[in-house]
């Protein structure tokens, strides 16, 4: 195999602390490697400026491999361009690929949710108003996924606990964020996480007004070192040079591709200063289970804050299980609607 | 006032009328020149070459098919979207919210399409294009309709009915007519294959182009051609004069952005039937608000905003090329319109000043 | 700029001249070796028609211009103007054509602010006593607390005069002061200034139109003609046909304009017509109002009385709260196709500002009563071949000066704007003719060719409405005079044998 | 800690966010004012927003003082309004166009120089607690007042009283109703309006230095979310008023938060609807104050887009 350019795409600037960041930490990664170009396009639209973004890299620069990072690159664009570029490798994060697709497109993703899941128990333990936050930008299912595992979390450490959330609307949008931050202060949550863009407002925000934060896409733990407790974290870094391996060795890349913290996809923010011995304890416990593997946070019964019942008594959810990636409900104890 | 003569009308020859108006297309390709090198001046203070980014930017705009194609497809919305600012201001309406009518036009297209399965396609598009017209019509045409009616500036009522319609096309795309399987991108129900608009034979670009150029066109027709045209420039020139004469300025004027919004709405047309399928977030791509810019730049000329957005859309194209050659930022091209669209509009203080273009100030 | 050192000028009036003052812009010379003296403590009027000078050479005593040669001295000593500022400072001041009051000011801040001296930061208190205290000192009075747009032209008129007392102005330059004024507050006005004239307060240079006042006021005139000096002398040795003959040269007095014909059928009727003012403050109420064709009804008053709101209600540009205007009997809503379908044309006061489009072409704003009609029936396209080759006859036919037919109607001077207007509005049929000030502003000749042709309109058979602050022009043209006053027709008379008093009283509102 | 406030929470979310939110609103519309009062338009402000928000936040990373951030800011954004000014002062050109075309260009810079700046923290402006009185939490975070926020009130007390009793208030009146009358007293227009332009972009960069260094508080490219834009609009809603100013930016501060308000009390069907609420409110008080009779109270009679 000769030498390979590999393109990445992002949907805002590279740096943002959070879900371009770790994806172009990523794409740091990969430039180092041996024999592989490595070029890049940031704040890319997703509109037809991605789907001809993706055809200047292929036409233009002969880029063989394209990872096209944000959620709403796969359907149409990614979808709509595959066809005509067989020998292009689309490699897109968080898509679904289904069988009948393009052959030549893979959707890899972690199971983000497990590491809600730990900041949820740092969290349960360290909340004293027994009120939760979560500032999210909109209801999609990895969204309310990550908002009712942080809340099944800290539900594993007190069953009393409850979580308040605040939709932006927007992946990135400075100045509702750090409305919605103060809000959920307001309404009295010590602990707040998020799932936006660019978690920093969010932590600097929460951080002004004294409460916990638990990080998310990135580590965040610089912005805020006394009450950062952890943080859920891709490790893009330690996924994308094996991809990009397996391409230049000639050999095959799932068309659908998932792994957790077992298999290196994600991990955790070291814990912070704060965090107690007891919510340490079950943290590395908790830790230590899900790096075997088959972890389930979603487990019957179970229903939504609706008074639903979502999963009958003794129906499990491992975290491999495809159906978490349809996630429609706010699971009970957590304050707010999807829609 | 020696030089003033009576004058017979018959003296037109094509020498001066050619000199008169070659004015408005040297002076803003001189000044397109002079931006182009205030820029250099910039990259060579950034330690680059401003021959290599000369080179890439062609490159990437227009030195190619591809990169043709590349150009087109980013130019095909922003015709139209030029067209919802020009219109108006040939009214002296100053309207600055296309990007409602586009996003609005977009979610009617998507809260239409699902429901025309059984209509054939023939009929359908058409449908679902007046739909979007309609939509986009209404939307601007209220602009206009609240500044005849009420009194109030359509500059400040557009801006406001554009952030009302963003939020409401999320509301909407997100909540009532979200399409459940529409997972991580909330969407409507995604069209029929056969209600998709598809690309111009032979060519990577869709549809949408040839409609943003009929659009210039038959606006260009429509004012230049026209009573109505003649109407709406005398109503724009000076609303006391149309007034006098009679002439019917508030139809006009709810005409006129009627027609603004309605080409802002096909723009969401295609932007749904042509790109994503659907309607979603990404309609608020920001189109309206390049398309002013496009509009000023055109000095509202409906044929002039042709070549303006073929420069604004190739500078677009050539972004990522220069991202990836250069390892400049992307808000490298953001720095270039800036200086190349400021050398053009300060250009405007030029018009009149040369007797090359001014038959009358000939021999003198 | 007065030479340092030297002593200040001893108070009261100025003796100023000018000495073989020369303006030239371009290749066009303006003004040509002019020199005028005016004596301390008089009233000199300079006459001339339009573009012939007389702003020219002001502005270049004033330092808005630079003079291309002469000089100019102050109580004969040369100084150099190099910007008003200078000119205000050795004393000099000027009333403009055009008021130079800020509208959203109020009278008081209008004349606090045009002080040299206003303070960084204005004690309104103190202000106002001292304003008052002058206010007392003056013969005519203004309210300071007005914002100077709510303020009648005569208000405003009054306080420009006022403004430059207030400023202690020895010399003062006047431009065309009385064209808004009724003839008693002319006459008040200058009166007013000729006593401070004659105590030796102030001199007095005033540009003027109106032989009467020049006769009435002046003690000196000066005439220019094409930029030269083309005649000087005592008022009192000369008779208005010589100051005629030294504006327009060789003695071409004109004849009295014929009427011919008798009023026919009535065209234009009013009745009952109620519509608000601009301020929506105030109501216009016009009860009964009728034009008959072959006939000229010329409605008299100071401007800002209503007329502008009749003739907006009459142009469609006003709702009527009541009653109805009707044409040749029917209904009349002023609607593009009303006013063909009847021949109703209209010639607005100011026709830059609203007659026309200022940057559409010459023949683009000829074709604006015409370019959707297609014989009798409606057109859709325009047809450009036909408009400009009408534009080139109209032109012709009614000598518009421009330079082409392409030329944007902005850059055309006054009278040849309100020529296009009038060929445009005076062609093919007309039955009635609604007119606001038509010559506001125009010199002599092109006064006269104007007059003519709405003369030669109502010999016709057309009706006409004649809307005018100018006195004088409603008398020469009207068959039947109407006073405006307060929204409402407060006398009517017939044209001939009208008493310029009786009817200048009723303008006044005193009766 | 009694945290539950129950309905009082949206009253006090709404005073916390006028506070918070409006201070880049009314800095905006302040240097608009004093601009527009001089008789041109500046549509460009949100671009020197952005480029103050830029530049004062990487002033304050290099020298570590917001303060220093803040006087950069202003410098920038006077740069800014110079640039607009002298522009616009050359005959023909169109001020509305150039504010388009300004908005792209101060906004291209300020990405373009950002790039380096997103990453590093910078110190924040200070903060007053005026919350002493209460110990209701939420109350006291809301009374956080910045020092920013007191000078803007200052500010628009300040143009207030200058356009009515200072000799430079009057003379921007003067120069921004009429250019001929100004003219015959002598004052040059086009410099004046320069000026003022200068000044009211030193305002803007003062509002995005608000933006990066105290609310939200960091540099990146959605920093703005068009309140530059925005504030522009908002001089015509509040009648070229700087009182009426400081009004319409806590106005439109406190509705902006009424959509996380009201989610955090658990109404959250429709927040979409919620974010468009200080659009909707100035529009409906727009509509409700505008007549088609009358002429706009308070427009420069010299303004392009009122004209
Ligand atoms: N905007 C303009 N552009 C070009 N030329 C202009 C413009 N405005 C005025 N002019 C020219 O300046 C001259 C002076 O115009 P002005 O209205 O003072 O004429 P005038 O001497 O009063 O003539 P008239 O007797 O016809 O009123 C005219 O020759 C006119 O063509
Ligand atoms: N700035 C200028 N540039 C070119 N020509 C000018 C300029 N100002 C005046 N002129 C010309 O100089 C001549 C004299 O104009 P001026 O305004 O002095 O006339 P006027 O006697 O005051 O006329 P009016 O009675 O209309 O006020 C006119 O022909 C005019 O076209
Ligand atoms: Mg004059
Ligand atoms: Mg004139």
């Amino acid at each position: 195999a000769g030498p390979i350019t590999v393109g990445f795409i992002y949907v805002g600037p590279r740096d943002d602390f959070g879900y371009n960041q770790a994806h172009a930490e990523g794409a740091a990664a990969v430039k180092a490697m041996e024999g592989v170009t490595v070029i890049e396009e940031e704040n890319v639209p997703e509109t037809i400026d991605v789907q001809k973004t993706m055809e200047s890299m292929i036409n233009l620069d002969g880029a063989t491999l394209l990872f096209p990072t944000s959620f709403g690159y796969f359907d149409p664009h990614i979808l709509t361009l595959a066809p005509k570029y067989p020998d292009v490798r689309f490699e897109h994060a968080a898509g679904l690929w289904t069988d009948g697709m393009p052959p030549n497109i893979g959707s890899y993703f972690g199971y983000i949710g497990m590491g809600q899941y730990l900041n949820g128990i740092v969290a349960g333990h360290m909340t004293k108003t027994k009120k939760i936050g979560f500032v999210a930008a909109k209801p999609i299912p990895q969204v309310l996924q990550n908002i009712n595992s942080f809340l099944l979390g800290a539900r594993s450490v007190d069953p009393a606990i409850t979580c308040q959330v605040i939709f932006t609307g927007e992946w990135s949008l400075a100045v509702k964020e750090a409305e919605a931050t103060n809000a959920l202060c307001d309404a009295g949550c010590d602990v707040i996480t998020c799932h936006v863009d660019s978690p920093k407002v969010v932590i600097e925000t929460a951080a002004g007004r004294g409460a916990y934060v638990c990080g998310y896409h990135a580590d965040q733990s610089a912005l805020a070192p006394e009450l950062y407790l952890t943080g859920a974290e891709w490790n893009w870094a330690g996924v994308y040079p094996k991809m990009v391996q397996t391409a230049i060795d000639g050999g095959t890349l799932e068309n659908f591709q998932r792994g957790g913290l077992a298999d290196g996809y994600i991990k955790m923010s070291p814990l912070g200063p704060a965090v107690t011995p007891e919510a340490k304890a079950q943290f590395d416990a908790t830790l230590a289970e899900m790096m075997k593997g088959g972890f389930a946070v979603f487990k019957g019964p179970m229903k939504d804050n609706q008074g639903n019942v979502v999963l009958e008594e003794g129906q499990v959810q491992v975290e491999t299980d495809i159906a978490l990636e349809s996630m429609n409900y706010l699971v009970e104890g957590v304050i707010g609607s999807t829609s | 006032m020696a030089d003033q003569v009576a004058i017979a009308g018959r003296e037109a020859t094509w020498l001066p009328a050619l000199a008169r108006r070659s004015e408005a297309v040297v002076i803003p390709l001189v000044a397109l020149a002079a931006g182009f090198a205030i820029f250099a001046l910039f990259l060579l203070t950034q330690g680059k070459s401003p021959v290599e980014f000369l080179a890439i930017t062609w490159k990437g705009a227009f030195g190619s098919a591809f990169s043709w194609q590349n150009t087109l497809s980013r130019a095909a919305p922003l015709l139209l979207a030029a067209l919802c600012v020009a219109l108006p201001a040939r009214l002296g309406l100053v309207v600055i919210g296309g990007e409602g009518a586009i996003v609005l036009g977009g979610v009617a297209v998507g809260a239409v399409g699902p429901h025309l399965g059984a209509v054939p396609a023939i009929a359908a598009l058409p449908i679902m294009a007046l739909a979007a017209m309609a939509v986009g019509a209404l939307w601007i045409g209220l602009a206009g309709a609240l500044r005849q009616y009420r009194g109030v500036n359509e500059t400040i009522s557009s801006l406001l009915l554009a952030y009302i319609a963003i939020s409401l096309m999320n509301h909407l795309v997100e909540g009532p007519f979200r399409d459940p399987a529409s997972l991580n991108k909330p969407s409507t129900a995604p069209l029929a294959e056969t209600l998709r608009v598809g690309n111009i034979p032979g060519m990577d670009v869709h549809w949408g182009l040839i409609a943003g150029l009929l659009g210039c066109l038959v606006s260009w027709v429509l004012i230049d051609r026209t009573t109505w045209g003649f109407a709406a420039r005398i109503a724009g020139g000076n609303v006391r004069t149309a007034q006098v004469q009679g002439l019917p300025v508030g139809r006009l004027i709810l005409g006129f952005t009627a027609l603004a919004g309605a080409f802002a709405g096909l723009a969401g047309f295609f932007e749904v039937t042509a790109v994503h399928g659907n309607a979603n977030g990404s309609l608020a791509a920001g189109y309206g608000y390049t398309g002013i810019l496009i509009a000023f730049l055109a000095r509202h000329n409906p044929l002039a905003i042709i070549p303006v957005a073929l420069l604004l859309a190739g500078f677009d194209a050539a972004s990522g090329l220069i991202q990836r050659r250069m390892d400049l930022p992307d808000a490298t091209i953001l720095v270039l319109q800036g200086f190349v669209f400021l050398a053009i509009l300060v250009s405007d203080t030029a018009y009149g000043r040369f007797r090359l273009f001014a038959p009358e100030r000939w021999g003198r | 700029m007065s030479i340092i050192g030297e002593e200040p000028f001893p108070p009261g009036a100025l003796e100023v001249a000018t000495l073989g003052m020369t303006m030239r812009f371009g290749g066009f010379t303006a003004l040509d070796d002019v020199s005028i003296t005016v004596a301390p403590g008089s009233f000199h009027a300079l006459l001339g028609e339009n573009g012939a000078g007389k702003s020219t050479l002001v502005k270049c005593m004033m330092g808005f211009y630079h003079a291309t040669s002469g000089q100019m001295t102050v109580d004969r000593r040369e100084v150099k103007v190099a910007d008003p500022r200078d000119a205000h400072a050795l004393g000099l001041g000027m009333v403009y054509q055009h008021f130079t009051l800020v509208p959203s000011l109020t009278a008081a801040e209008n004349l606090v602010i045009s002080r040299h001296d206003t303070p960084s930061v204005i004690d309104w208190g103190k202000e106002r006593k001292a304003l008052d205290a002058f206010m007392a000192s003056m013969p005519f009075r203004v309210p300071l607390d007005q914002p100077v747009a709510r303020l009648a032209a005569g208000e405003k008129q009054k306080l420009e005069i006022l403004k430059q007392l207030y400023l202690g102005r020895r010399f003062l330059i006047l431009d065309e002061p009385t064209s808004v004024l009724t003839p008693d507050e002319a006459d008040e006005v200058l009166g007013h200034v000729r006593g401070l004239c004659e105590k030796g307060e102030i001199s007095v240079l005033m540009i003027s139109h109106k032989f009467r006042e020049v006769t009435a006021f002046a003690d000196e005139v000066s005439v220019l003609r094409r930029g030269r000096l083309a005649g000087q002398g005592k008022v009192t040795d000369l008779s208005h046909a010589d100051m005629a003959a030294m504006m327009i040269g060789s003695g071409a007095a004109r004849a009295p304009m014929p009427r011919t014909g008798t009023a026919g059928e009535t065209v234009l009727s009013v009745e009952g017509v109620r519509a608000r003012d601009r301020s929506g403050l105030k109501e216009i109420a016009i009860d009964s109002l009728s034009v008959k064709a072959g006939e000229i009804v010329g409605i008299a008053g100071i401007s800002g009385n209503g007329q502008m709101e009749l003739m907006e209600v009459l142009t469609g540009q006003r709702a009527a709260l009541a009653g109805e205007v009707k044409v040749e009997g029917r209904p009349y809503h002023a609607t593009r196709a009303e006013a063909q379908a009847l021949a109703v044309r209209y010639l607005p006061e100011e026709p830059l500002r609203n007659a026309c489009a200022g940057r559409m072409s010459v023949a683009e704003n000829i074709a604006f009563r015409s370019f959707d009609r297609k014989g009798t029936g409606q057109r859709f396209w325009l047809d450009g071949r036909a408009m400009r080759d009408s534009a080139a006859k109209l032109v012709e036919a009614f000598k518009v000066k421009t330079a082409s037919l392409d030329s944007p109607i902005a850059s055309l001077s006054g009278g040849n704007v309100q020529r296009a207007v009038l060929a445009r509005e005076l062609t093919g049929e007309v039955r009635l003719l609604v007119i606001s000030n038509p010559c506001f502003g125009l010199d002599f000749s092109a006064v006269a060719e104007i007059r003519a042709r709405i003369m030669a309109a109502r010999n016709g058979g057309t009706a006409v409405l004649l809307m005018s602050e100018d006195l004088d022009e409603v008398m020469e043209l009207s068959d039947r005079i109407l006073v405006m006053s307060e929204g409402r027709i407060a006398y009517e008379t017939a044209g001939q044998g009208a008493d310029i008093a009786t009817i200048g009283h009723h303008m006044g509102g005193h009766a | 800690m009694d945290s539950d406030l129950g309905l009082w929470a949206i009253p006090i979310a709404m005073l916390g966010g006028a506070i918070r939110v409006s201070t880049p609103f009314l800095f905006v519309s302040l240097g608009e004012v004093l601009t527009e009062r001089s008789g041109r338009i500046n549509l460009g402000l949100e671009g020197t927003l952005v480029f103050g928000a830029m530049a004062g936040y990487a002033t304050a990373v290099m020298t570590g003082s917001a303060w220093a951030g803040v006087l950069v800011a202003a410098l920038a954004g006077t740069a800014f309004g110079l640039l607009h000014g002298l522009i616009c002062s050359l005959p023909k050109v169109n001020d509305i166009a150039i504010g388009i075309a300004m908005m792209l260009f101060g906004t291209g810079l300020a990405f373009y120089f950002g790039k380096p700046f997103i990453q590093p923290v910078a110190p924040d402006l200070p903060s007053i607690s005026f919350g002493f009185w209460t110990d209701v939490p939420q109350l006291q975070a809301a009374l956080q007042v910045n020092v920013l926020f007191l000078i803007g009130l200052a500010l628009a007390l300040g143009m207030a009283w200058m356009f009515r009793a200072t000799r430079v208030g009057l003379i921007v009146r003067v120069v921004g109703d009429s250019t001929d009358a100004a003219r015959a007293m002598g004052l040059r227009p086009a410099v004046i309006r320069t000026l003022a332009t200068a000044v009211g972009g030193a305002f803007a960069g003062v509002a995005g230095a608000y933006l990066s260094l105290y609310y939200p508080g960091s540099w990146n490219e959605g920093l703005s979310s068009g309140q530059g834009l925005m504030a522009v609009a908002l001089v015509i809603f509040a009648r070229w008023n700087p009182i009426a100013c400081f009004g319409a930016a806590l106005l439109f501060g406190a509705a902006g938060a009424l959509g996380p308000a009201l989610q955090s009390v658990g109404v959250s069907e429709g927040y979409y609807l919620f974010y468009a609420a200080p659009y909707v409110l100035t529009l409906g008080v727009l509509i409700a104050t505008s007549s088609p009779t009358r002429a706009m109270t308070g427009a420069p009679g010299e303004l392009s887009i009122t004209k």
